[in-house]
């Protein structure tokens, strides 16, 4: 699926060379623009639909979505932290046939690219997933979640690299879709996952996921949230999602879309610096709805006053690793 | 198993309006009254919807704090609330001229009743939000009666009983305190089966989730309940329009489905039928269920 | 090295049963009360002993120290993010020597336990910093740190259990004093890490050190720490810290002293429901110096409200795992 | 190796202070002036000397922010800024009878010039924030003559002049602007060679970094300097008291050590002798290194 980069984007012909936004995910997912909406903060869209011009997006990344409809966990599910939230939603979803059968005509409509999240707890029910959403028109690609903290097993498969590699070696055979992989930050060598995932065939990685973290409540002495502990996002993973991001970029050569903490241009910007080729806006949409459109026109706007011609053009090149 | 997702949401009317602060009212026992100039949201909201107010420009705190439209005047909302942490402290803080970013109106609201008819509201504690729009509403509706039971812990946090009426004809305020100090002694939920024998049509509750959970027995005890019992109900909210499905509670399973039942507080809320709620599981929740 | 709880913590006989705050970190080291200092956030005491009553703490964990003197790394060294900092300061020390002949007399004056922070880059460099520091007065225990993610190396055991339990087990036949092993939360088993350790022959873990993490400055287009990341640490880590405190209680049976993010009583009785025996104060204290001693307070306040007589009463028992 | 690990710091003199402001006025050109009564401070604060102010309560900023002891009078203490980012925004937010945090006083300060002598201040931009009380401070130690070189982007940014002497004798004020909107046309270090042929006894700068690496090159190439140059320097500081060794700055190495060398800004500064800073390796540190 190709969308070209609407004109408002471009400079008109004989001034300075434009300013090319596109981002090629591979397997011909071009996104019109490198600033998109993360799983699980966006729905499938329809919600902001109501409140946000949503085609001027460069990606949709659906809620995680499975085979069989989930009801989620019980709550409380969200709580917040100190620069950051907590939730532990349990991948509540209405399953893929509902997604394939109802929802993806209306992405059909839509001039911006949907990317439905996957998440199964086996081989097998991603596999089944995934063929499901082939041919589907309105689904412009997939992006496996091998990383949810929220329900059992959700991590195994993100915290191995060999594990991560089989199954998307097994997703790579029954997909022709991009497939990008979302990383899980909870592991000791992220780019080691990242370089499996991208031997197994992946088109792109997406980075980072939430991280595994517990608010207790004094009152009951105990956990706020049912099952212990949730997953943390917002502006308190910032830092830690730009060094996975970096470290990521450094060990693979498809692109990384960098997730975790952005509120402004200029945290995307910083994104795009560490190695970033995309960048998906998560917990800011809660309480800015606006906030990926705000993202956009920011780094335009930069892009512009830099005389930026694509944003690849801010990634920094570390120096040789040494003491 | 009962899936909340769906995609009749009403958002279509939601706005995020940069709004402009009129007044802060501090009143006794601590509660607030903020008034805002949001006309969109004053043109739009009905009783028992919300609206998401940013407390913050910066990420303390992070989220945004849903609070029910308390009352309408030309083109200015209110919003009546105790400071309970950050967010209820810097709204506030607010001074006239600021502004403040309201997303609104959320969520489902009361339902009116029929012209002629009468209205029974059980208030707890800053669950009064609600109801002076709802009292006024339901008046203008052509309501014969709207009775209002109002309990708190001691006099001093009573929500003022003229607030609720607000001018209004017809509109009752009785009182409960739990220390005695003023009215019934006693928690407001016992002074419900005297208020039914008067035979509301509608019921709407609001107030902490374990005094509605109480109420909800009275209800089942009661030889004859209201046609229409609805309760605003409360949950730890992440987005407050549907999103990020955050803001579950639980509901009766359609059928003898063995799993768990959720619905949306943000979106099949926060007002339901309070036959639609369980509330076994509700009381079972940890009280951090609103943290 | 025992201390007694001092008499203002204690209640007047024919009371209640007394609040007992002593904590047993092994080998006769009992702390007075369960509330002290972070490696690296209060030197080794000399600065704050001006500022504040040192004699108050339950624990003065010095600065990381190393066989050498080490001058650190190059700056910046520090770097504000949402709710916290990183650090690269590179393990700036004057080297054990200096510490075991000068400054361990001085520690011994103070009533205040105080606990060498120990790092290094080989095993035999563990062992030899720990050797001089056997039998010094003045050096109440062992705190070891394989974790420092600031030098070359200084994360290497502390990311696989196997290693971390060589150098462990290595250290522990070098020392008679009470071995504390502070945890990297950069890895994907913690529980595993601390299992390992405790195995090995520590008498106790501390968890956790810092995170790796990046900020990145647009201006130059590169990250604001010289060497790419540094250290995260303050209130926006205490989520996962609690986590990672609560994963470690679960898996050993030695103590488990807690640290991330404590700026208030609350956070770190929060520390206490997820299973800490004792708390570190850290980063809190560069804003406010008096922090530890506010926590110290308010911590006893909480508990004579609610008549604990230890604060171990707090703990919270995670029901079996599941679904 | 130099470490500047040591245990002769002078904390003896700091207390962490409940200050309370006295008045925030916003001179021309985004520059603020805060005055805060803090008796313990003002009593004992010497020029150069800083304080680290605590701008909020809550988590942002975290960490508290370095300010140079601009002035002092009677019990109070104020400070010259301007607002860069989030710390400085909120110092500037500040009202009268707010409660401040402030530790101090921290760091090694200027050194005045012997009775008789004559001191020559180089300020740029907002390094004008020590001189005041540098200036006062030296005439009243029996100065004969202090002279201020002020620099700045454009005269609407220049501290103004009066300022600098309050109302002291024998403080002359000479000005530079980059645009030449006010005074010499170009960088203020222009005119210190001028104003070296005066033969100043002392010389204290304040500015940015790379302003004092520039001026460390033109007293390199002066024929005659001051017997004394002292630098005030900058860097981000985590606790501004001596122990997270956040705040390194490069310093020549004693003899012929190839390992680099650091001092600390808060404790072997922010006030050092210029020719103990390794002027090429500060030149060398990224603009960040004051993030
Ligand atoms: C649909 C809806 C409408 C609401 N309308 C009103 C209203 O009109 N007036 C009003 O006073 N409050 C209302 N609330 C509750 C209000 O949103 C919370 O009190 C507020 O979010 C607390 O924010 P905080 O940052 O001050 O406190 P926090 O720091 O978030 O929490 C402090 C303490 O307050 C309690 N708390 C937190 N969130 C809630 C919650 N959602 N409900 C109850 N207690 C909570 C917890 O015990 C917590 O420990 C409403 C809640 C919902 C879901
Ligand atoms: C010993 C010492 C004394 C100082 N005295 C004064 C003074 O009297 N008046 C005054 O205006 N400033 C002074 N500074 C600088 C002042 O501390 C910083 O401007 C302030 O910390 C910025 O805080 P912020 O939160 O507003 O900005 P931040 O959000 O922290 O930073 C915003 C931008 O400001 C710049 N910045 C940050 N920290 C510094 C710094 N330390 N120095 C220079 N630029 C910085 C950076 O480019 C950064 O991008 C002093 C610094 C030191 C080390
Ligand atoms: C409420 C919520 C639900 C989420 N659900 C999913 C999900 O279903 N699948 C997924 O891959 N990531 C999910 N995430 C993770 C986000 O996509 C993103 O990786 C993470 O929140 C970090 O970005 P942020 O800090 O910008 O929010 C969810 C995050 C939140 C806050
Ligand atoms: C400036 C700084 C220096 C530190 N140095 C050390 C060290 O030398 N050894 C060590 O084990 N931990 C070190 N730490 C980690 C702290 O001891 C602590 O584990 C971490 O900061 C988390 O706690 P906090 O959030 O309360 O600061 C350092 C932390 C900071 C901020
Ligand atoms: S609060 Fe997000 S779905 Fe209800
Ligand atoms: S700022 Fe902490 S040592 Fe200087």
């Amino acid at each position: 699926m190709t969308i070209e980069a609407t004109d408002a984007l471009t400079l008109p012909a004989g001034a300075e060379p434009a300013l090319d936004l596109r981002v090629d995910l591979g397997r011909a997912l071009v996104l019109p623009n490198p600033i998109g909406v993360a799983s699980g903060t966006f729905g499938y869209g329809f919600e902001f639909a109501h409140l946000i011009d949503i085609h001027r997006l460069g990606c949709i990344w659906t809620k995680g979505t499975t085979l069989h409809p989930r009801a989620g966990n019980a709550p409380p599910r969200v709580a917040e932290t100190a620069g950051g939230m907590l939730n532990s939603i349990g991948l509540q979803n209405p399953g893929v046939e509902h997604v394939a059968a109802s929802y993806a005509a209306r992405f059909a409509a839509w001039r911006v690219p949907v990317v439905v999240n996957v998440a199964a707890g086996d081989v097998a029910e991603y596999v089944a997933v995934v063929r499901r959403l082939e041919g589907v028109a309105g689904v412009a690609g997939i992006e496996l979640n091998i990383s949810c903290p929220n329900i059992a097993h959700g991590l195994d498969f993100g915290r191995e690299p060999a594990a991560a590699a089989r199954v998307v070696e097994a997703v790579r055979a029954a997909t022709s879709l991009s497939l990008t992989v979302k990383l899980s930050p909870n592991v000791t060598d992220i780019a080691a996952v990242a370089a499996a995932v991208e031997s197994a065939g992946a088109d792109a990685v997406s980075a980072v996921n939430t991280y595994v973290g517990m608010k207790v409540h004094l009152g009951i002495r105990g956990p706020v949230l049912p099952r212990g502990t949730g997953g943390l996002s917002g502006p308190a993973i910032k830092p830690l999602a730009l060094a996975a991001v970096a470290a990521v970029r450094a060990a693979v050569r498809i692109p990384v879309v960098g997730v975790g903490g952005i509120r402004s241009a200029e945290d995307a910007l910083e994104f795009f610096v560490a190695g970033a080729a995309a960048v998906q806006v998560g917990t800011a949409s809660f309480a800015d709805p606006g906030a990926a459109l705000a993202v956009l026109d920011g780094v335009v706007a930069y892009a512009r006053r830099e005389g930026l011609q694509r944003l690849t053009e801010l990634r920094w090149s570390p120096p040789p690793a040494g003491d | 198993m009962t899936l909340a997702t769906s995609l009749q949401s009403d958002l279509g009317r939601a706005r995020d309006e940069r709004g402009e602060v009129v007044s802060v009212e501090r009143l006794e026992g601590g509660i607030v009254e903020l008034t805002v100039r949001v006309p969109h949201l004053a043109a739009d909201a009905r009783p028992g919807e919300f609206a998401q107010l940013r407390c913050a420009a910066g990420i303390v705190p992070l989220l945004r704090r849903p609070m029910s439209v308390a009352w309408i005047e030309d083109d200015c909302c209110s919003f009546v609330f105790e400071v309970v942490g950050e967010g209820t402290a810097r709204l506030a803080a607010l001074r006239g001229g600021d502004r403040l970013d309201v997303l609104g109106p959320l969520g489902a609201g009361f339902t009116l009743p029929r012209a002629g008819g009468t209205l029974l509201c059980v208030s707890g504690g800053l669950g009064c939000a609600p109801f002076p729009l709802l009292a006024s509403r339901a008046v203008a509706a052509g309501a014969r009666r709207v009775v209002v039971l109002s309990g708190a812990a001691t006099a001093a946090r009573l929500y003022p009983a003229a607030r609720f009426a607000r001018g209004a004809a017809r509109v009752e305020v009785r009182e409960a305190t739990d220390d005695g100090s003023r009215g019934h002694y006693g928690r407001v939920t016992e002074m419900v089966l005297d208020a039914l024998a008067e035979a509301p049509d509608v019921l709407a509750a609001c107030g902490p989730n374990p005094m509605l959970a109480t109420l909800a027995g009275v209800l089942e005890r009661a030889a004859d309940p209201p046609r229409l019992c609805e309760a605003s109900l409360e949950a730890p909210m992440g987005c407050g329009f549907g999103t990020c499905l955050g803001c579950a509670l639980p509901v009766r399973a359609d059928g003898a489905a063995a799993e768990p039942a959720w619905a949306l507080c943000c979106r099949d809320g926060p007002v339901m039928a309070m036959e639609r709620v369980d509330w076994a599981a509700l009381r079972a929740l940890p009280p951090a269920s609103v943290a």
